[in-house]
């Protein structure tokens, strides 16, 4: 792990991204923007979600890339920001996974005390 | 590792280098790594409302379809094309700082904050939309388009208030950093060796505009046409 | 009664156990305090020792030790065991406490700011009272009015929370005859210490010469038929053949299947959200829109009733009450002293 | 060692003799102070503050163990409902949470790992005010009448049916948040950027291991339970919300996010205070700590493996029972790693040369403390005595084994141990050694006969309760008075060590660290020189044994 970076005199840090590159990065977003927007109104059922989300994602990864930096950034910094959406992802799915589960009759398996009525034995 | 605390030289003519820190890129890399430490916490507190949207879209499926229907589809693309036209000048503005050109700093962080105001603006008219067609959750809350649905409406617009609430209040303090950094850059502060707030700011207008993108769909395209 | 002992007594008659599954959750809990004790124990000994056997003496040097990951392993992987041990016993007794038997006598409790509200299925009402037969199954429907509340009743090692807007239950099978503390034991506010009451166990003879008057409105069924009618309800639900709404015989726990594809099953919680909310959840091929929000017009008991009555129309579930099976018995309502809210309290 | 830099005597209000420079000495006045950016300042400036909150909690449970001397109390339940409700909230968000990290965290951080201060001083001193602001909301709810929802704020009572100031004390608890954040951010940084040349990974101090762990938790989890609050509030502004049962509303769903942050907030409490044990317990056996590795890893463990286990608050209210089992079994794998440090501290005093000063007395009572807590702990994760024991004061033991006899037996035994640090002069030993036993005996009087109350049943947060548990609520309220006095004695002879203790050297324990090779008080950029750290932590001798 990096202790101290050593003390070279460089006069700029990180890299300098070329107004190319912005410039189609935001094309690109825009352009995303209006698919989503025209992809809403298709009658896809349940797969409109994912395609909005699957079009967030995309938008979102790429201003993070480029715009954020996280591209010429530091692989701790990438960790860091891997680790916040995973324990977002962590919230979500845990506690989904409480409502999903509500509705689940239980069927008590032969050798479970619920099978024996509940009394003890 | 210099022997000395700071080289000598290097102190003088460098003030913005922060007594504690060894030389100008452990400064930059702390400041980055804490920036991103507090994106993580806004990513979590964000997280909260994201997490109850996607519980109750599972639970009350139609009554979120019904009220998307009610939201502005087109306004609300409109504000994200401005919010990513404000990340492009934003992401000018850092590129700006590092190469050091005073001019293009100061055009493209009054572009960036003119596309900020423009946001807050389209949003505050949409709130005022809603306040006319009563559509504030609370106890003069109305909802004539599907009155079976009253109830759990409230919930969607209740979220809605919160998130893009949140969302704009997050909007009016990057305004206020932005200011922060057009008066540094009008007194040419930031040049090659110091860019860090110009960095640090941009990575927190960035992180505004990905809860928007999220937003966007969430809040009004899912099911806004059935 | 129970003040007048002397405080040692009291002292165990509180921990007493008076249910089937109370004794069962009582073995591990022994087991864990066994656990507890020895750990404790052992810990606090060997502080004692290693203290006293490596204390400071003149002239001795630490001798230096890396560690070892035999060790390590060894006691992450015993206590882990150990805890296993604990899982699986707790899990298996909890799930036996979520599971009511399909032959167990339904009573509906409903929680308002700070007092119990017991129905019978015979219809008649306590406040703050609960009174079961020896040996029978009990299971409790419970709804809260406002906020979270928590039925609990220590001698039986039951407990569990009254969410508003769902129905939580709760069962029990009482083995020991007497009288047992009933707490809420979710803080709701200012009185929550008041809403107490007492569970009273009585010999099956006793118990079928108390509630034999049955309520003065007639069983939970009746009650909730006049409701059915009185509501409108009737005008679309016709019982026989297909209305503009769901035919509601037969019914009760079985799937249903959704407008949106989902399938559901019919028990309580899905009833209750539909009297209250219809557009929660659209049976399909049937229109939305149709059926007013009854949230707000309808209280708990009444929607208790309600259920009770739409139970009434599918005899194959077991569950539904007695009354409903046997032709509701009809005598005269004997003079029964109006059971005065606290009665057993003022002993004290 | 190059002659300290002296301050010229010139100055008026200069002792007498020659005093060496410090951070204490180094300048004057209340400015000097409030707008400090020396790490070590604003621990102090934590450590007054804190100090007042805790005095303030204690005060609040006094009150609220007389309340319970007679089972119809002194005071009307609305009192009752708020003292506790004031005892839980002061004492977690403004006690238990900021202590360990702001106070010692604060001041050896920077020093443990041979930097001049904290990564983002300015932000440290924000921080302080942050915190001082969050009081300042909850001062002033308990002024105009105090909140009457228990610290936990559950709704649909917090958003309807309460009308106290739920809204003032909601917003000092979400102020406060932000600076327990900002102290995390601090840490993490520090640690990863500015460490000494040497200083690897593998050398740090545990006590630097334990705050990293902590200031993860800090900022993952508690703008979780910002943004619950924020929602509480807006539901209580505009009378209907997402938790709100009423539209439909899960108040389940609350009880989900806040429990997200609150149950690995406790480890946020705790593992400070492991990070001390560690530390106090290595240095007076004179010995390497024993399995270096595994403690720092538990550490990381406990913070990961904290967030996964929320649900087991919840087995009964409501909660699936299929999530119930799966957060049961979380639960037990989290209670591992505890165990794990508990083994290895005892395994640290093997063979040790063991001396008996008062921070090793605090080391022994919380190893004691903390293992009857996370004992009692496995009652409750298990499912089925869960149902037994949820709500009543069983509970409410637990949780006090771990936060009082755990944290702040940790934290009081941390404070003796760096105080000749801190303050460059010694605390009275035999005084010292009295208020420990006192702490003891006053906490196991206090908290042991609750256990008991607990399996009979006696439920929690009541005003008023059945007679026959008079006996063991009497005996549990001596013990609090009991305690309340063994916390005041070392307040007194702390701050009277400061202006009269003896002065010491640089390491009057003769322990291991960068923080024992700095003057004391230190000077206010730590190290003349940054050093080179070439050993690892803890080296008091080379290795002779290695066990299996």
């Amino acid at each position: 792990m990096s202790t101290l970076t050593d003390n070279k005199h460089e006069v700029t840090h990180g890299h300098i991204p070329k107004v190319g590159t912005l410039v189609a990065v935001w094309a690109t977003l825009i352009v995303l923007t209006f698919c989503t927007t025209a992809a809403s109104y298709l009658e896809l059922g349940e797969f409109n979600i994912v395609l909005a989300m699957a079009i967030a994602l995309t938008k979102v990864s790429l201003v993070a890339w480029i715009f954020m930096g996280v591209r010429y950034s530091t692989s701790l910094t990438r960790l860091f920001c891997i680790a916040g959406l995973l324990w977002l992802v962590i919230m979500m799915i845990v506690t989904s996974s409480d409502y999903v589960s509500r509705g689940w009759q239980y069927q008590a398996q032969p050798w479970s005390h619920a099978a024996s009525g509940g009394d003890s034995k | 590792m210099a022997d000395t605390l700071v080289a000598p030289h290097e102190a003088e003519h460098d003030p913005h280098l922060r007594h504690h820190f060894a030389n100008a890129d452990q400064q930059l890399d702390s400041a980055t790594l804490g920036m991103w430490t507090f994106l993580i916490t806004e990513v979590l507190f964000f997280g909260g409302m994201f997490t109850a949207y996607v519980i109750y879209r599972s639970l009350y499926h139609d009554a979120f379809a019904a009220t998307s229907m009610v939201m502005n589809v087109p306004l609300g693309g409109i504000n994200t094309g401005v919010l990513i036209c404000s990340s492009l000048s934003m992401a000018l503005a850092v590129r700006a700082a590092q190469l050091g050109q005073r001019k293009a700093q100061i055009i493209s962080l009054l572009l960036t904050m003119f596309f900020g105001v423009v946001f807050l603006g389209v949003k505050a008219y949409e709130y005022h939309e809603k306040y006319i067609e009563h559509l504030i959750p609370g106890p003069n809350f109305q909802f004539p388009e599907a009155p079976q649905y009253f109830h759990n409406a409230q919930i969607l617009f209740f979220l809605y208030f919160a998130m893009t609430g949140m969302h704009a209040v997050h909007m009016i303090i990057g305004l206020g950093l932005l200011t922060f950094l057009l008066i540094g850059a009008y007194r040419s502060k930031y040049g090659p060796t110091y860019f860090t707030p110009v960095e640090m700011i941009g990575l927190y207008w960035h992180f505004v505009d990905v809860v928007w993108i999220f937003l966007f769909p969430l809040l009004y395209l899912i099911g806004h046409t059935k | 009664m129970l003040a007048n002992l002397s405080p040692l007594a009291d002292f165990f008659l509180a921990s007493e156990i008076a249910s089937k599954q109370g004794s069962a959750i009582d073995e591990l809990w022994w087991f864990e305090t066994a656990v507890t004790v020895v750990m404790t124990v052992l810990i606090f000994v060997g502080i004692a020792i290693f203290a006293y056997k490596f204390r400071k003496r003149p002239g001795v040097q630490a001798t230096q030790i890396e560690g070892s990951t035999f060790l390590e392993i060894g006691w992450s992987i015993f206590p882990f065991l150990v805890m296993l041990v604990m899982f699986w016993w707790g899990a298996d007794l909890f799930y036996a406490a979520q599971t009511p038997p399909k032959d167990a006598m339904e009573v509906f409790i409903t929680g308002k700011q700070w007092m119990w509200k017991v129905q019978y299925p015979n219809g008649y009402r306590e406040i703050d009272a609960l009174h079961v037969p020896v040996g029978q199954p009990v299971k409790l429907t419970m709804a809260s009015e406002d906020v979270i509340h928590s039925f609990s009743i220590p001698a039986f090692r039951v407990r569990h929370d009254v969410v508003p807007g769902t129905y939580d239950t709760l069962w029990f099978t009482p083995t020991k005859p007497g009288t047992y503390h009933l707490f809420c034991t979710e803080y709701c506010g200012n009185q929550h210490a008041h809403m107490i009451g007492y569970v009273t166990v009585l010999e099956r003879a006793d118990w079928e010469k108390w509630s034999g008057g049955g309520g003065a409105g007639g069983s939970l069924t009746e009650q909730g038929q006049q409701l059915f009618t009185q509501n409108g309800c009737s005008t679309c639900h016709l019982l026989d053949q297909q209305g503009r709404c769901p035919i509601l015989r037969n019914l009760y726990n079985k799937p249903v299947q959704l407008a949106d594809g989902r399938t559901v099953l019919a028990d309580d919680a899905y009833l209750r959200e539909s009297i209250l909310m219809p557009n929660a959840k659209i049976v399909a091929g049937f229109e939305p829109n149709i059926m007013p929000n009854f949230q707000g017009q309808l209280s708990e008991e009444q929607v208790i009733q309600l259920i009770a009555y739409i139970k009434s129309l599918s005899p194959a579930t077991p569950t539904s009450q007695q009354g409903s099976q046997q032709p509701p018995v009809v005598i005269a309502p004997k003079a029964k002293p109006a059971p005065t809210v606290k009665t057993i309290a003022s002993i004290q | 060692m190059a002659t300290l830099a002296t301050r010229p005597t010139g100055y008026s209000d200069a002792p007498s003799e020659e005093e060496p420079l410090n951070y204490l000495n180094a300048t004057h006045g209340w400015k000097s102070w409030l707008l400090t950016v020396d790490h070590k300042r604003i621990a102090l400036l934590y450590l007054f503050s804190i100090t007042l909150m805790f005095f303030m909690g204690g005060t609040f449970a006094i009150l609220v163990r007389l309340h319970l001397t007679s089972p119809n109390g002194l005071f009307s339940p609305e009192v009752y409902n708020r003292l506790f409700s004031m005892h839980g909230i002061v004492m977690v968000f403004f006690f238990l949470v900021p202590s360990i990290p702001a106070t010692l965290g604060n001041f050896l951080l920077p020093i443990m790992i041979g930097a001049k201060d904290l990564a983002f001083p300015r932000i440290n001193l924000l921080s302080w005010y942050i915190y001082v602001l969050g009081a300042a909301f909850a001062i002033y709810a308990v002024a105009r009448g105090g909140v009457d929802t228990g610290w936990t704020f559950y709704t649909p009572y917090s958003t309807t049916y309460s009308n106290s100031y739920v809204l003032a004390a909601a917003f000092g608890v979400f102020v406060a948040g932000f600076s327990s954040i900002l102290t995390g951010l601090n840490f993490i940084v520090t640690v990863h950027k500015m460490r000494a040349p040497g200083m690897s990974w593998g050398r740090l101090p545990l006590f630097v291991w334990a705050h990293y762990a902590t200031g993860l938790i800090q900022i993952l989890g508690t703008p979780v339970v910002a943004i619950a609050l924020v929602l509480v509030g807006m539901e209580r502004v505009m009378h209907v919300g997402i938790f709100d049962p009423r539209v439909g509303g899960d108040p389940i769903l609350f009880q989900h996010i806040f429990w997200f942050y609150s149950h690995p907030a406790v480890y946020i409490m705790i593992l400070p205070g492991m990070g001390i044990i560690s530390e106090v317990i290595s240095c007076f056996s004179r010995k390497r700590v024993f399995g270096y590795d595994f403690i720092a890893a538990s550490s990381m463990g406990i913070a990961v493996l904290g967030f996964l286990v929320w649900g087991h608050h919840m087995f009964i209210t409501g909660e699936s029972m299929y999530t119930g089992v799966v957060f049961s079994f979380l639960s037990f794998f989290v209670a591992v790693p505890s165990a794990v440090k508990v083994f290895n501290w005892m395994a640290t005093m093997y063979k040790g040369s063991v001396t008996f000063d008062s921070p090793m007395l605090y080391a022994f009572a919380f190893i004691g403390l903390f293992t009857i807590g996370g004992l009692t702990g496995l009652y409750l994760s298990t499912l089925a005595t869960n149902v037994t024991l949820h709500g009543t004061y069983f509970v409410v033991a637990h949780f006090h084994f771990v936060m009082v006899g755990g944290m702040v037996v940790a934290f009081l035994a941390g404070l003796h141990f760096w105080w000749p640090k801190i303050t460059g002069r010694m605390y009275n030993e035999p005084w010292a050694k009295f208020a420990a036993l006192l702490v003891f005996l006053g906490f196991n009087l206090t908290f042991l006969p609750q256990f008991i109350l607990g399996y009979l049943g006696m439920p929690r947060r009541y005003s008023a309760y059945p007679p026959e548990f008079q006996t063991l609520n009497v005996l549990s309220s001596a013990g609090a008075t009991v305690l309340g006095v063994a916390f005041i004695i070392p307040m007194i002879y702390l701050t009277y060590a400061w202006f009269f203790g003896p002065k010491v050297g640089k390491n009057p324990w003769e322990a291991k660290g960068l923080e024992w090779e700095v003057a004391s008080p230190p000077i206010t950029l730590n190290f003349e020189k940054t050093p080179t750290v070439t050993e690892e932590a803890y080296n008091y001798g080379p290795v002779e044994e290695v066990i299996g």
